[in-house]
């Protein structure tokens, strides 16, 4: 079951892509509103002049010719200049995107905290009042409206408690090179333990705002297949054996019941990854997200093609390091 | 090991099922919150204290019947910054929030289901066409996806559903795809086969019955989730259009007054968080109950 | 594998209390640095290649222009030492001297003529051409006089030039030629009182104090410059998230204060509200070309209709002024004698009546997010009058298009909206949004005499003139009420205490050369 | 006889349900002596292994021990705190599980599945080597090669015995087997009891074989116990016992002795069903099913000497004939 599991996703990986760079491609022409006419909003453009921008932009060709271009170009990955900063798609997303994705797997990491204590408690004390006083909170987070929650957090611990900072991603005076974009790596690299706890503090109100929702999620995931898990032979044997009972859970136990999970952590991270952007906004993070909203509402063509594109490609490499990350948890399955 | 399992008298699985359901405390009485705003809903314009949509600047932000200085007799729960009765905008809100997230989950379980059953049991190129456009639909961010269709068709509560039902169905769709699937291969498939039934049949009478509880259980689970996209659609002002309440809406526009006037929002969010908790609280007692696997003696 | 995880979980717990120590004591930063909490980020920081207000602020800091304006909006010379008006269509301006910029490269005229150049020739940002063109108008060419002189020259006399002015940057000709027109987006080097030090895109721009700058204009005191080391511009796009950041003491200037936090910062002990006329008019545009807004009797029965004072006194805790007609009381070219359409429900029922509408007709004002509340507000009090005012909320990349073009608005009623200059010259005011055919006419107001006197104005050198004419056209506008005449309102900033030497201007630049620390 | 090394009485183990508490162990008594092999036999539900999880300690909730007694090696596991009696597993009294497959966790090699036990109870030997011997005892070919193999990569036979290893790493004293070989072909079940008998003459291992099939009971153990809906119906001698069954239910079972050419068969024998444990009354649990059932039946019916070494819960007992 392996082998061709490896040939699906390989399969999967374009035809996915193509599938949703037509849907995108045809959504975003398909929205009303003119990209030349928002360009040329506050000028005294004259038609003939909104007419050489829009050959500039190649707005002017047929939609078949255009999504063809559009195609090949994406294929070699040039994805054109974005409207509004005048600079290569490419280059804004490649600048946007590690805070993103650090502030995606560290609000994974929060809710995979959250997560994984509270889905096995609960499992093992089922029906408990701790089982449902723990999915009752956990369920919390699903209800909560982000930006409503964000706006909370900050309130509470910058205004009132003056605990952590309320936005942005390092102050100016833990400045470290940016090597990889990533200021938790980057403050490491450059020796500063002191710039590392800084990018953390900056980063913790927007994770546990992002994670949390995903936390509740996850832990519903970890409790039910825990249940499942608990009540197979292999566990009493465990105990039988006279190992420690955290032994039981913690390797025993959780290690089978994260097998399902790990699927749907996968999806988790892509729905956060494209999750993001009104923790985003909340919390001025400079990440993509944001980047893509603004785009959209701008009718910045191709730097949101690119982003959706690149979404879906990240959403498949994940479901593929889900697949070996299955493999590796699961003897069974082999690659 | 052979232990617990006593013979219950017969009951057919269903039976079975509601019997577990009625008895576990938590689901009923989060049920009964999510009746009981239905019913808040489709009643709304005969016990509304206010027109919701009443303005009167005079009014605005006064605060809860409770908070004693700038109250406004007959407004409970105080004045939006228009001066509009929170109170009489959470019962029409009820209405809105709650109709969206139950029109998206139902159209969005019925598409799901009948492209789930289609391609797991049909295989071949519907199974292709379905799978792909399933992934390719993941493949999109779900924010994005509907913040893409809200700007393409304009913001409103029609909308609204129609963007979130295009990504809903595929939720619905994956797991019933996956349990029919599965019960493609069971027995009572292959007689029915044998017996030269049409795969109309196969699929309407003999599967859906065996898929159903599934696609409940999936379906109370993502109304929690629609009805926060809709509060997320609000507060990028992609929502329904005013002066119409919804819950999402109003947690959205109250968020600049959270200091001075903190009911404005936040009785409306935990509105949200009352009904989302309830709903998943009962959709986890609708899947404990429904659950045969849960249910074997071990 | 559980202890380590035990032990990922307590740190995480404890880390909040860890870190918080040091950012307890703001005061304690070692540079003095001042930060601007800020809408939005710059877009570029090449200062021809934008059309967008915050990108200009941004800029604006790093480099200088010719002239620039003072905090009560005179236009005064910066670089120029001093201006001549040699005809109508001639302006001579004389280079400050030993102006340098931040690369130590001396400011020449050839640097003035180039970065004009640049602005107006077209395809000469390396094969584009600036997307401020327009803005300079009817400028034809800009020569060197001498070493110290040059001369801009028109192609018909326009009366806005000094004024647009200010909003125009020299750039060093040799940098352009150094980093080419790609690095221009991201490579500075002015000769303004900050240099750049780092912009992280979406988050923040970083500049410290230049010390070699020139000092400004000296009719802008203190001369001399900046007198803090370091200035930063974060990205705050949220409101509560802003205004948060002035409570917390993470920044000392927010710019875009919605009226709804004024109470908020006024009563904290650590930032006050500052104030200032802005420079767009408000005005909801009723579409004169559909009925019944063909009939002045109903655009006039909703402007009696509404009550503006209960808006601006409940919704924008009196932070605007109402307005009677087109300009602010702040432009030259107010006409402070125009007639006002008082509240009266009554009157404005019998107009309706009198022009056939019946009780309960509908009506919808189109709106963005933005401006929902105060939407949502109008149409509220002119349902008191019988008819039925609904808003529709729309993406502002939609409804503008719509409402600026007369076949796509034929359906729409009424649309609120805004217009504004920062020279507040009706050049750029009345000429676009009320003669025939102007770019910004989204209510299609067409009167032959209102464009006659428009186009006069336009090309009339004498200012005392312009102004009668200006006067008469806002008569005769305010007259016909295409538009409800809403209000100015001020724009709000929340600034810490511990700043002193900033207060705002109405163009909305935030310049920081003057600011000092305090606290 | 010597001091039992297990000693329980009057054990009673209860699972509330929606229809009352389930005593599914009700009144148990019954001792081991270390070297011993006791064969407990019964149909499923008559509380064999209910009776032997409460001894371990692992009845799971909600179900818990209500009453009695549980003495090992003159402890009192019932007092015992949870980390004593933790420790007392696996060292002390130890557990083999019918299927090897669900028993073995699928996502840990067989090497960790050995090595922990006797790492949990600081045994004093190398792990890698101790786990290599132990398999070899078992009989698994090439054991150190096959430490990094996870137990779907083993055949049955040798999952089968894998587990029995690790059943007796930590060298407990009592061995409680559940359906231990109820899977494994004929050859290979000759060998796992060969090696249990063994280990009983050598080290004075114990054990409980639990099973429903009494052909295994016949060959292997001496003493043997017969539990029907929660009670021990007789115990004694395993020959005597089959030759001349006091109680009428072991007659049943006996009945259907002849199966060795049929190890797999089920014992159903007696017509008629178990009662509802559920909602018993004082008497005979058997009456209802019994040819023999007389008015007494109804009443309490304790378990009384049946002759030497020999007790049953039958009032007609002296009248049961083979």
């Amino acid at each position: 079951m392996s082998f061709p599991r490896v040939l699906e996703r390989l399969v999967q990986l374009p035809v996915v892509l193509f599938g949703v760079s037509l849907v995108v491609f045809l959504m975003i022409t398909l929205t009303p509103g003119d990209p030349v006419e928002i360009m040329l909003a506050d000028q005294r453009a004259t038609e003939e002049q909104a007419a050489m921008l829009r050959a500039d932009l190649g707005l002017d060709r047929p939609l078949v010719e255009r999504y063809l271009v559009f195609l090949g170009n994406a294929v070699t990955g040039d994805f054109g200049l974005s409207f509004f900063h005048r600079r290569p798609v490419i280059e804004v997303i490649a600048e946007r995107l590690p805070a993103t994705i650090e502030l995606t797997l560290v609000a994974l990491l929060i809710a995979l905290l959250v997560a994984v204590p509270l889905g096995v408690a609960a499992a093992v004390r089922r029906d408990s009042w701790l089982d449902r006083g723990l999915s009752a909170l956990s369920l919390f987070g699903v209800s909560l409206p982000g930006f409503w929650f964000g706006i909370l957090l900050i309130l509470l611990f910058a205004v009132q408690l003056g605990l952590l900072p309320v936005g942005g991603r390092i102050p100016f005076d833990a400045e470290v090179p940016r090597l990889t974009g990533f200021l938790l790596l980057d403050t490491l690299a450059a020796g500063r333990p002191d710039a590392f706890l800084r990018a953390l503090s900056h980063l913790l109100l927007p994770a546990v705002t992002l994670g949390l929702p995903a936390a509740a999620l996850l832990a519903r995931v970890i409790r039910s297949s825990m249940v499942e898990v608990l009540a197979a032979d292999y566990v009493l044997f465990a105990e039988a054996k006279g190992l420690p009972r955290r032994r039981v859970l913690y390797v025993h136990a959780l290690k089978n019941a994260l097998i399902p999970a790990v699927t749907v952590l996968a999806i988790e991270m892509g729905q956060l990854l494209g999750g993001s952007m009104i923790v985003e906004t909340v919390f001025g993070w400079p990440g993509l997200g944001r980047v893509v909203v603004e785009s959209i509402f701008a009718r910045n063509y191709p730097l949101v093609q690119a982003a959706v594109l690149l979404y879906a490609v990240i959403y498949v490499l994940l479901n593929f390091c889900a697949d070996l990350l299955y493999a590796a948890l699961n003897p069974k399955v082999r690659l | 090991m052979s232990a617990v399992a006593a013979p219950l008298p017969a009951l057919s699985p269903t039976g079975l099922a509601l019997r577990r359901l009625l008895r576990n405390g938590t689901a009923v009485a989060s049920g009964a919150v999510v009746l009981g705003v239905a019913l808040l809903a489709v009643l709304a314009p005969w016990i509304a204290p206010q027109d919701p949509t009443d303005a009167d600047l005079f009014r605005r932000l006064c605060a809860p019947a409770w908070h004693g200085e700038t109250v406004e007799p007959g407004f409970w729960l105080g004045c939006d910054s228009l001066g509009r009765d929170i109170l009489s905008r959470l019962i029409h809100g009820a209405r809105v929030s709650l109709s969206v997230a139950a029109l998206v989950v139902g159209i969005a379980a019925v598409i799901g289901t009948l492209a789930g059953l289609a391609a797991g049991y049909l295989r071949g190129w519907t199974d292709i066409l379905v799978s792909r456009l399933v992934d390719t639909l993941l493949g999109f961010p779900y924010l994005v996806f509907a913040i893409g269709l809200m700007a393409m068709m304009g913001p409103g509560l029609h909308n609204i559903v129609l963007a979130l039902v295009l990504k809903e169905w595929i939720f619905t769709c994956r797991v019933v795809r996956g349990e029919t699937l599965a019960a493609r291969e069971q027995d009572y498939v292959e007689a029915a086969r044998a017996l030269g039934c049409s795969p109309r049949h196969i699929m309407l009478r003999e599967i859906l019955p065996n898929v159903l509880s599934p696609v409940l259980v999936v379906a109370t689970f993502r109304m929690a989730y629609v009805i926060i996209m809709e509060a997320s659609l609000s507060f990028l002002g992609l929502g329904v259009q005013p002066p119409t309440p919804s819950w999402g809406s109003m947690v959205s526009d109250g968020r600049d007054f959270l200091v001075d006037a903190w009911w404005v929002s936040t009785l409306p969010g935990l509105c949200i968080l009352a009904l989302v908790l309830s709903i998943n609280l009962a959709s986890q007692g609708l899947r404990d109950a429904f659950d045969p696997r849960l249910h074997q003696s071990s | 594998m559980s202890f380590t995880r035990r032990g990922a979980l307590l740190g995480a717990l404890a880390a909040p209390a860890v870190i918080g120590l040091p950012r307890a004591a703001p005061a304690q930063r070692a540079a003095r640095e001042v930060r601007v909490g800020f809408t939005q980020d710059a877009l570029t920081l090449d200062p021809a290649n934008h059309r967008n207000r915050e990108t200009q602020t941004v800029i604006r800091n790093i480099y200088d222009g010719l002239m620039a304006r003072s905090p009560d909006m005179q236009v005064v010379p910066e670089i120029a030492e001093s201006m001549r008006v040699v005809d109508a269509a001639t302006y001579e301006f004389r280079i400050r001297q030993g102006i340098r910029f931040h690369s130590g490269d001396p400011l020449t005229v050839e640097d003035v003529k180039f970065s004009l150049d640049r602005l107006t020739r077209p395809n000469a940002m390396g094969g584009q051409t600036s997307p401020r063109r327009d803005l300079l108008g009817p400028l034809e060419e800009t020569s060197i006089l001498d070493e110290r002189t040059v001369r801009l020259r028109l192609s018909q006399p326009w009366a806005p030039m000094v004024g647009i002015l200010p909003a125009q940057e020299i750039v060093n000709r040799r940098h352009v030629a150094r980093v080419g027109q790609d690095g221009m987006q991201t490579r500075t080097d002015g000769c303004g009182p900050f240099r750049l030090v780092d912009w992280r895109r979406g988050e923040a721009v970083i500049m410290e104090r230049f010390a070699d700058y020139y000092g400004g204009s000296p009719e802008i005191p203190p001369a001399g410059p900046a007198q803090v080391d370091r200035v930063i511009f974060r990205v705050l796009p949220e409101n509560a998230t802003r205004i948060a950041a002035l409570l917390a003491g993470e920044v000392d200037i927010v710019n875009d204060l919605p009226p709804s936090a004024l109470r908020q910062v006024e009563a904290s002990r650590n930032a006050q509200v500052m104030r200032v006329n802005g420079t767009r008019s408000f005005f909801v545009s009723m579409n004169v070309a559909k009925p019944p807004f063909t009939d002045v009797r109903v655009r006039r029965a909703l402007n009696h209709a509404l009550d503006k004072a209960a808006i601006i006194s409940r919704v924008l805790g009196g932070t605007a002024t109402p307005l009677r007609g087109v300009m602010s009381p702040d432009s030259f070219a107010f006409n402070p004698d125009l007639p006002e359409y008082r509240l009266d429900l009554d009157r404005a029922r019998a107009l309706l009546a009198e022009a056939g509408v019946p009780q309960g007709f509908e009506m919808v004002i189109d709106t963005t997010g933005a401006t929902r509340e105060v939407a949502e507000a109008i149409a509220a009090l002119l349902s008191r009058t019988g008819l039925r005012v609904r808003t529709q909320m729309w993406e502002g990349a939609v409804i503008n298009p719509t409402w600026m073009n007369a076949e796509r608005r034929r359906e729409r009623d009424m649309y609120l909206s805004s217009w504004g200059n920062a020279s507040l010259d009706p050049s750029d005011i009345m000429l676009p949004t009320l003669r025939t055919g102007g770019r910004g006419n989204s209510s299609g107001f067409s009167n032959a005499e209102v464009d006659r006197l428009l186009d006069a104005a336009e090309v009339e050198p004498d200012q005392a003139r312009r102004r009668e004419m200006y006067q008469r056209a806002q008569r005769i506008v305010s007259e016909e009420a295409p538009w409800i005449f809403l209000w100015l309102p001020q724009d709000l900033y929340g600034v810490s205490r511990r700043i002193e030497g900033w207060r705002p201007q109405a163009d909305s630049r935030i310049n920081l050369h003057r600011v000092r620390i305090v606290g | 006889m010597r001091e039992p090394l297990l000693r329980v009485r009057n054990l009673r183990t209860v699972f509330p349900t929606r229809r009352g508490p389930l005593a599914a162990a009700d009144g148990v008594d019954f001792d081991i002596a270390a070297g011993e092999a006791l064969g407990v036999v019964g149909e499923s539900g008559s509380g064999k292994s209910v009776t032997f999880l409460s001894v371990l300690g692992l009845v799971r909730p909600p179900g818990r021990i209500e009453a009695g007694e549980i003495e090992l090696d003159g402890q009192d596991l019932r007092t015992l705190p949870p980390a004593a009696l933790r420790s007392l597993r696996g060292r002390t009294v130890a557990l083999a599980m019918q299927d090897a497959l669900s028993a073995l966790n699928p996502s840990l090699a067989i090497g960790t599945q050995v090595t922990e036990t006797l790492r949990a109870h600081a045994i004093p030997v190398d792990p890698r080597t101790e786990a290599v011997r132990l398999l070899t005892r078992v009989g698994i070919p090439d054991a150190a090669r096959r430490l990094g193999d996870y137990p779907h990569q083993f055949s049955g036979g040798m999952r089968q015995r894998a587990m029995i290893a690790i059943a007796l790493a930590a060298r407990p004293r009592l061995l409680v087997a559940d359906e231990p070989t109820t899977a494994l072909d004929v050859t290979i079940r000759a060998q796992v009891l060969d090696l249990l008998d063994e280990l009983r003459a050598e080290s004075g291992l114990a054990v409980a074989m639990i099973t429903h099939d009494l052909a295994v009971v016949a060959e292997r153990c001496p003493r043997v116990m017969v539990m029907y809906a929660g009670q021990v119906v007789e115990s004694g001698p395993t020959a005597e016992v089959i030759a001349h069954p006091r109680h009428p239910y072991t007659r049943g079972l006996t009945e259907s002795l002849p199966s060795l050419d049929d190890p797999d068969r089920v014992l159903h024998p007696i017509p008629g069903q178990v009662p509802d444990l559920a909602a018993l009354d004082a008497g005979c649990r058997f009456r209802n099913r019994c040819v023999m059932a007389v008015a007494g039946c109804a009443q309490p019916v304790p378990l009384l000497p049946a002759g030497e070494g020999r007790l049953s819960r039958c009032i007609r007992a002296a009248e049961v004939t083979p």
